[in-house]
């Protein structure tokens, strides 16, 4: 079981998340063309080692994180709300 | 060498076991193939194979970081089936369950193919017209399908729960001539076979680097060294991304994820069919081995992952399912579970085709699919560093069909590829 | 072997005595015996059968190694094979069966295979068995599967049931800060060091004692030694598990567990599961699991009477089972000295052999004083007997091999050939085992900081040691959690008097011997030695050829010696073989545990509408949609189903239906950004919509696929009602959330699930406005004007429940969705179906619902596979051209864009008295073969045409398809019928009736 | 007004069950909940903060993981944006501040109670309940049985909030777990 120190709820098992996918793409304008929609909806770094990537606290405070994870020893470096307007609320509450 | 069969059993019994060879050689690398492989795993062995048988070639080397088999060939649940329905899938899969039937003679060593019936269990009409769609087409595709009603069920396979289900079992969907196979003979068979050919399979021997000049692929660099080659094979379930980088080529629309197996310990026979089934989000399928342990597997791990670890959330879902269906499978002991890394790409479909770099091929993006593929994959695979150009068969299963917008995504699932299991 | 019990001695209860029968024999045993202990002292030798060779076996260890005494417990529903015979307690009414042997255990027709074994060595199946022998002539699986009905038969070990398990388990979620596996004295003293400075600390123990090697142990000291840290560890507020197994370790110190809570009790409550499976989260885990004892290949070496030594040990001390009146006690090592020396002092007659040239001082000389006759440089070489030992061989040292010389009769051989740390649980955690040399086992290094190695585990063999280190290690943990803790000085690992000689198999020159590797899977010598000539020399090679390692015991009994001879046979040492990775669990666990209570109803909760009941109650049928229940029909007497909703459908059509909606995602969509969000995330404009109406929107998928439909409501300037289909209702809310989230966070909109919040109704018919208006408050708000078509009011129904309504219709007449709170969706229903019932209408379910939208050419989700594109649908026009929204890039991607793609259409059959099936294949008239040109979603008996109707998509479109007839290709239930292609609206395509 | 029927009507007996000796656990259906869902946006989370707490009069909003008793009800913060009103019927705020959505028949509340109340929770929930982490005050969500839940410890007990929908599967399955423990259905 990985352990996901959510911001808001605290350290919870992984099976209370769903996975997003790669926090690093830029998903860009709606209006921008094709190629680049290709480039972000399939095409993947998909790295081995430490990276940036989306989990939802879909059973928890329904927060969307961006995770630092270890993709070899599931390891996680940090985690922060995906929303910058929540991560400065969170850092408030402390 | 020495040929397999009954009576050279025989023989070697009564003078010892001393008559037979080794099954494939332990060679050193080459300075130079006219190919090189990497990935001395069922796909990449298959490869080698029948670049060998159909195509002539002698002059191949296979290299593998690990030993030969090591990967998902090792990390199965050895399901063999044909029941795909979409253009390209529904051809390619029929001519691997083809060449299935006739592999043990192909190869001379039993790799144990077994058509004892892939069973898939239906629960709602809709799911059943759904599946309709599906069996049709292959029955109009000349292969043999059926939709049993739930007598024929119960007669089939007595001991499902037919009685007491959250979702009620309505009947099934079957092919008959699908089944299940022993994994690791199907790795060593290829591998004997190559070897023989005169394949050079070289293990332990990874690949650190790639190089190009000129737009082509002039080498590999290993850990025994440079080995040149005028064509190069990529066939690395699971680490592809990182054999891609070495290449110097970007990003793959592949993620790699994790996938556990379960094995139960050896009993008697209880199960003589491969039963699978998909309902209230789960998704599970079992068979007996022939040594007598329950072999059976779920969804991923639900998260990217390089790790060959499982945890917990899915061994416990998997066991929900088991003795959901078999609810005799209760005090049926877990004997082991372990996970395999595997690509899963954007569309639940594979790879098999040519870079952007001229004498280099990949095959990759098998998802959960790659061992039933196993011999139509070696042949296509071959055929195109062979010829240099895709059979029509395989015209799709390239990564370009991404930006051309063909979906051969069989579940529909979208380009999420945790979805695609 | 003839063992029998002592007089006195032991933890057995001799005051009480407990009755269970094995292979319908009754017998007796005390409390505190293990089933294995209770066979020996009634005299059983024979308890089980290999696995391949079906060789006689008896017991072979004290523990979860067992190889021989593998046994299945209770009968019927409650059959449980290959139960290990010391690990099961015994119990009042035990019953035990033997296995995998024909007609029973004691003689055996399946031994005729032992004989043949020099045919069936490792991996002499993957030579033959494919075709006609003697030269597999043939092609195809035929021949092989012919064998292998046979061969399945002769494999697996035990029976299971083939009823389904009535017993109930479940699972267990904790936390602590210290896990301490293992109770022996290395455990116990680690979690008394933690616990004491303060830590909440958790000792699991597989036994049903506390104690591990204390338990086999001789003496008042080590017994009050035990007796007085479990006093401590109560006092200290250990929590304390017995009978429960670390099976696992996974990420961040979570552990598996599986606690047997009833599997020791004749009747236990029944409230009671039977087993639990635990998770355990723990800041800090000390593994103090133990080592299990390796024995030695020699000839016969698996002959009942040929046990572990320490095993031997544990019968006479713990279970006062002396396991043979002449024993020989054949060592490498110090440890086995104790065993011969308690042996004696129990009275047998005790013979010990040491391979090594010089002996342990001062262990000799207790061993000598007790009677114990002494050899040096000898080892044992084949045992003889069939059915139990009544000799053994002996080999002496010559040069660097072995000679044989001499015999011995005995009834008893006790073999130690060292230890074997139990690193399992580290190796789960992806640490390699590393070959320590000079104690001839492998060690797992602690890698992890919040994981440790203590006692006899990390390599410590005397007890005050291993003490020392669980103290140490518990002291560890507490400093890492911020603790006072005092830090130790470890003693130096291993610990013997003399070092062990490292002794993996006696051979001697011209002599063939049976020597087993692993007992279990009937692995020889002779076939690693196989394994090698033919190439399999790789660690993983080796145990997938051979399956050395792959029973039950998972390798605990065999692998080393695997490994030592491999090593030998490459001319390498023992650390370049390497040694195999383990896997979960350590020992094999009820799939039933795992799945705890999930399961039958259970399997996954039933997700219900609130008027669930109230449907029932009016005749409903349900029939599942995802995890829910909902109507499918509401037939009146003796209906069929097709009578059922036929009728529904006809009904609603001339006066007014009913039908529960409720199973529709919900989501309230508030704040001053909402139309904007709404404007991106549909295809369609919503810019505009005013307040108190409602749209239907379509969702694509980022590809340009669609991804799931619904209307949404405009309650307010800044607040939407949306709708989606019932199987996509989490699905959008969580990609909704991300879009927010994630994508646009500049946009001030939240979302939030109100699927459970309203309770909904679909009113339709023509007098659907007529009885809804006999049901709200004031009903002029119904007035076709003030409320038209796409409309949305706010209101309530008599008796002043609150309530919305939208003018909407996906059945294509006039219609109404309905919502209330779910509290009050009963007393809706009670208001609505009267009425309805006044005006001659209906209740109806799924089916009539399916019926009317396939006759309108409506879409659902078996239409929306994720395939589609929206003009796929027939709903381009839904496609705005003048915005982007999430899709619009990748939707023109050059083959989702192309002519002929197939279109929604519907269809008719030829002849209108025939039928066709949905999943049916549209294929052109001369080629009904290959992939086809199109296929059938749905199909209805339409009372409106008086005939089968269908829905589905076919290449180009109807239009292509005008003047020509198709084949409803449906080979795997009916056989083709003749179909012609129409528009997909094929009811009142104007939708005059919804405008009405 | 009519009544409200909750998701266990008719599914609800109140009784002793189980297994003999001590009752350690009791369950309770609380009926007729209200509950307000106030929602902030990242920028106005300090003003909807004092409406809530005005709304159920306490002092202030609670922090993460927390609830707060007021006079008029309790408040619970459910999301980082989100606080749950629990026992206040409704409540106002400024579009431009927050929103407020009536979630009164979106959940089923159970209480539980007993010296076993914990243990029971704990087979079938995954959270740190331990007196060290979750003590009188406490709030979290998490998963029961594949089901989204909230948990809440009152003064009272445990207060469970399961969706609606859901609620008679999960009470048939805390139900059955607490036969071992000897139950009290209130």
């Amino acid at each position: 079981m990985i352990r996901i120190k959510c911001p808001f709820c605290g350290e919870r098992d992984h099976s209370e998340f769903t996975y997003g996918g790669d926090a690093s793409i830029v998903y860009p304008a709606l209006d921008a063309p094709a190629e680049e929609w290709h480039e972000a909806v399939f095409m993947r770094e998909n790295i081995r080692g430490m990276q940036t990537e989306t989990w939802h606290h879909v059973n928890g405070c329904r927060m969307w994180l961006i995770v630092q994870r270890d993709t070899m020893t599931h390891e996680i470096r940090s985690v922060r709300p995906a929303h910058e307007g929540l991560a400065s609320v969170l850092e408030d509450d402390q | 060498m020495t040929r397999y069969s009954a009576w050279n059993v025989f023989k070697n019994g009564i003078t010892g076991q001393k008559g037979w060879d080794r099954v494939w050689r332990d060679p050193q690398p080459k300075d130079n193939y006219e190919i090189v492989i990497v990935g001395a795993g069922l796909h990449g062995l298959a490869t080698a194979f029948y670049l060998a048988k159909n195509h002539g070639i002698r002059n191949i080397a296979v290299v593998e970081k690990g030993w030969l088999g090591g990967g998902n060939a090792g990390r199965n649940t050895t399901i063999v089936r044909s029941n795909y329905m979409m253009p390209g899938n529904r051809f390619f899969y029929e001519h691997s369950l083809k060449l299935w039937e006739n592999l043990s003679h192909e190869l001379n060593f039993n790799v144990m193919f077994s058509q004892r019936a892939h069973i898939s269990l239906l629960h709602s009409p809709a799911a059943r017209d759904a599946t309709a769609r599906r069996y049709n087409t292959m029955r109009l595709t000349d292969t043999g399908a059926e939709l049993w009603d739930l007598e024929t069920l119960k007669r089939e396979v007595p001991h499902l729960n037919y009685d007491n289900a959250r979702f009620p079992i309505i009947g099934a969907a079957v092919q008959r001539r699908a089944g299940s196979a022993r994994h690791d003979a199907v790795a060593w068979g290829y591998a004997r076979g190559a070897d023989q050919y005169g394949v050079d399979i070289i293990q332990n021997c990874e690949v650190t680097g790639v190089r190009r000049e000129n737009g082509r692929v002039t080498a590999v660099e290993t850990t025994r060294g440079d080995i040149g080659a005028a064509k190069v094979g990529f066939a690395v379930a699971g680490n592809t991304s990182r054999l891609w980088r070495m290449a110097g080529l970007g990003k793959l629309p592949i993620e790699t994820h994790k996938l556990q197996a379960f094995v139960s310990e050896p009993l008697k026979p209880l199960l003589d069919q491969v039963v699978v089934f998909g309902v209230g989000g789960a998704h599970f399928y079992i068979s007996q081995s022939d040594k007598g342990g329950m072999v059976f597997g779920g969804d991923l791990d639900w998260y990217k992952s390089y790790a060959q670890r499982g945890n917990l959330p899915i061994v416990q879902d998997v066991a929900e399912a088991a003795t959901s269906i078999l609810p005799c499978l209760g005090r049926v002991r877990l004997l082991r579970h372990w996970s395999g890394v595997m690509d899963m790409s954007m569309d639940g479909s594979p790879f098999i085709c040519k870079t952007p770099v001229d004498n280099l091929y990949l095959n990759a993006g098998w998802n959960y699919g790659g061992f039933k593929a196993t011999p139509a994959s070696g042949w296509y695979f071959a055929d195109l560093i062979a010829n240099d150009r895709p059979d029509p068969i395989i015209e799709n299963f390239d990564v370009g069909r991404f930006a051309r917008g063909v979906n051969i995504d069989e579940r529909g699932a979208g380009p999420d590829p945790k979805l695609h299991g | 072997m003839s063992a029998r019990r002592l007089p006195s001695g032991g933890r057995i209860d001799r005051s009480q005595v407990i009755r269970f029968t094995w292979d319908d024999r009754a017998m007796s045993g005390h409390p505190g015996d293990s089933l294995a202990s209770a066979l020996m002292a009634n005299g059983e030798q024979v308890l089980g059968r290999s696995f391949k060779y079906h060789r006689p076996r008896g017991v072979m260890s004290a523990g979860v190694e067992e190889s021989g005494a593998m046994v299945t417990v209770g009968e019927g529903a409650r059959q449980d094979p290959n139960v290990k015979a010391p690990m099961q307690e015994l119990f009042n009414g035990l019953t035990a069966t033997g296995q995998n042997a024909w007609p029973n255990v004691r003689f055996d027709f399946g031994e005729v295979n032992d004989m043949l074994g020099r045919f069936l060595v490792a991996g002499f199946y993957y030579k033959t068995f494919m075709g006609i022998p003697p030269f597999e002539w043939g092609k195809g699986t035929g021949a092989w599967m012919w064998y292998e009905k046979f061969i399945r038969k002769a494999a697996g070990m035990g029976s299971a049931s083939r009823e389904a398990d009535p017993d109930h388990y479940e699972h267990g979620h904790d936390f602590c800060d210290l896990l301490v596996v293992g109770s022996g004295p290395a455990g116990m003293s680690s979690a008394l060091a933690a616990a004491e400075a303060g830590l909440d600390v958790m000792l699991i123990e597989q036994d049903w004692e506390l104690g591990g090697s204390f338990l086999s142990q001789t003496g008042s000291e080590s017994k009050n030694r035990c007796a007085d840290m479990v006093a401590s560890l109560n006092n200290a507020g250990v929590r304390i598990m017995l009978r429960t197994t670390a099976f696992g370790l996974y990420d961040y110190g979570v552990a598996g567990l599986l606690e047997r809570v009833t599997d020791h009790l004749q009747n236990p409550d029944r409230y009671q599961p039977r087993q639990r499976f635990w998770n355990i989260r723990a800041k800090q885990t000390i593994l103090a699991s133990g080592a299990l004892e390796r024995h030695i290949a020699f000839g016969n070496n698996d002959r009942p009477g040929v046990m572990n030594a320490a095993a031997g040990r544990a019968y006479v001390n713990r279970y006062g089972v002396l396991p043979g009146e002449r024993v020989v006690v054949a060592t490498n090592n110090d440890s086995a000295y104790k065993c011969a020396i308690d042996l004696a002092c129990a009275g047998a007659d005790v013979t010990l052999l040491d391979a090594r040239s010089t002996l342990p001082g001062e262990l000799a000389e207790q061993a000598g004083e007790a009677g114990v006759s002494l050899r040096t440089n000898t080892v044992p070489l084949k045992a003889k007997g069939r059915s139990s030992v009544n000799g053994l061989e002996l080999a002496v040292v010559s040069g660097s091999g072995w000679r044989a010389r001499g015999a011995e009769s005995c009834d008893a051989v006790l073999v130690s050939g060292g230890w074997s740390p139990v690193v399992h649980l580290m190796s789960h955690r992806g640490v390699k085992p590393k070959w320590d040399s000079e104690n001839a086992c492998f060690l797992a290094p602690s890698r992890h900081e919040t994981i440790q190695m203590a006692g006899s585990a990390a390599g410590y063999w005397r007890a005050a040691d291993c003490e020392l280190s669980g103290i140490a290690a518990g002291s560890v943990a507490a400093s890492a959690l911020g603790k006072k803790a005092k830090t130790l000085v470890l003693p130096p690992i291993g610990g013997w008097d003399l070092a062990i000689k490292p002794v993996y198999e006696i051979r001697v020159p011209g002599k063939k011997l049976k020597c087993l590797v692993d007992p279990q899977h009937d692995v020889t010598a002779e076939d690693i030695r196989l394994a090698h000539r033919e190439g399999f020399v790789s660690v993983e090679h080796l145990k997938r050829y051979t399956t050395l390692g792959m029973a039950t015991d998972g390798g605990k009994m065999g692998n080393v010696i695997g490994l030592a001879l491999m090593a030998e046979a490459l001319g390498r040492e023992i650390p370049e073989v390497g040694t195999t990775t383990f896997r979960p669990p350590y020992t094999p666990v009820s799939i039933g545990a795992l799945r705890g209570r999930s399961v039958d109803k259970h399997f996954r909760p039933l997700r219900r509408t609130p008027m669930h009941d109230w449907n029932l109650s009016h005749g409903a049928t349900m029939t599942m949609a995802g995890l829910w229940h909902r109507p499918w029909y509401f037939a009146r007497l003796s209906e069929t189903i097709s009578e059922a909703y036929v009728r529904e459908t006809e009904t609603t059509r001339k006066t007014v239906g009913l039908c529960d909606v409720t199973s529709l995602g919900k989501i309230a969509v508030q704040g001053p950004d909402a139309t904007e969000f709404l404007n991106r995330i549909y295809t369609n404009p919503f810019a505009k919509l005013p307040i108190g109406k409602a749209r239907y929107g379509i969702m694509l998928r980022d590809d340009g696929f669609v991804m799931d439909d619904g209307t949404t409501w405009r309650l307010s300037e800044t607040e939407y009602f949306m709708t989606t289909t019932t199987a996509h209702a989490g699905k959008v809310m969580v990609w909704l959330e991300e879009l927010l989230q994630t994508r646009w966070q500049d946009l001030k909109v939240h979302v939030t699930s109100v699927s459970e919040q309203w309770a909904g109704c679909a009113v339709a018919g023509p007098e659907s406005r007529k009885v809804l208006a006999a049901c709200v408050e004031d009903a002029s708000v119904m007035d076709n004007e003030a409320f038209p078509f796409m409309g949305v009011i706010e209101t309530k129904l008599q008796g002043g429940i609150p309530c919305r309504i939208a003018r909407i219709s996906f059945s294509g007449e006039l219609a109404y969705e309905t919502y209330v709170p779910s509290d009050y969706a009963a007393a809706m229903m009670d208001l609505l179906w009267p009425k309805a019932e006044q005006s001659g209408g209906c209740l109806y379910g799924l089916e009539a619902l399916g019926a009317m939208r396939i006759e309108k050419g409506h879409v659902t989700g078996a239409e929306l596979d994720g395939r589609v594109t929206i003009e796929d649908a027939g709903l381009g026009k839904m496609a705005s051209p003048k915005k982007s929204f999430i899709g619009s890039a990748l939707r023109s991607r050059p083959d989702m864009t192309r002519e002929d793609r197939p279109k929604l259409v519907g269809i008719f059959p030829k002849d209108r008295s025939q039928t066709f099936n949905a999943g049916a294949i549209l294929c052109s008239v001369d080629q009904v073969s290959g992939l086809g040109e199109g296929w059938i979603t749905g199909v209805t008996h339409s009372p409106a045409k008086g005939h089968w109707i269908g829905i589905g998509f076919i290449s180009g479109g109807h239009q292509a398809w005008a003047e020509k007839t198709a084949i409803a290709a449906d080979p795997v239930r009916k056989g083709d019928v003749e179909v012609e292609i129409v528009s997909p609206h094929m009811y009142d395509p104007s939708g005059e009736k919804m405008y009405g | 007004m009519v009544d409200r029927i909750s998701a266990l009507d008719g599914h609800y007996q109140s009784g002793r069950f189980g297994t003999d000796g001590d009752t350690d656990v009791g369950l309770q259906l609380i009926r007729d909940l209200q509950l307000q869902q106030v929602a902030a946006w990242p920028d106005t989370i300090k003003k909807a903060a004092d409406a809530a707490a005005k709304a159920a009069g306490a002092d202030e909003a609670p922090a993460p993981g927390k609830a707060i008793s007021g006079e008029r009800g309790a408040i619970l913060r459910s999301e980082p944006l989100k606080w749950w009103l629990v026992g206040v019927d409704s409540m106002q705020i400024d579009s431009g501040q927050g929103a407020v959505l009536d979630l009164s028949h979106s959940r089923t509340q159970i209480r539980i109670t007993g010296p076993k109340s914990t243990t029971l929770l704990n087979r079938l929930l995954p959270l740190d309940l331990r007196d060290t982490n979750f003590r009188e005050g406490a709030v979290a969500s998490s998963a029961m049985h594949h089901v989204g839940v909230t948990l809440w410890h009152s003064a009272s007990g445990y207060e469970l909030f399961i969706p609606r929908g859901f609620a008679l599967s999960i009470w048939e399955i805390l139900f059955e777990s607490a036969l071992q423990f000897g139950v009290e259905v209130v």
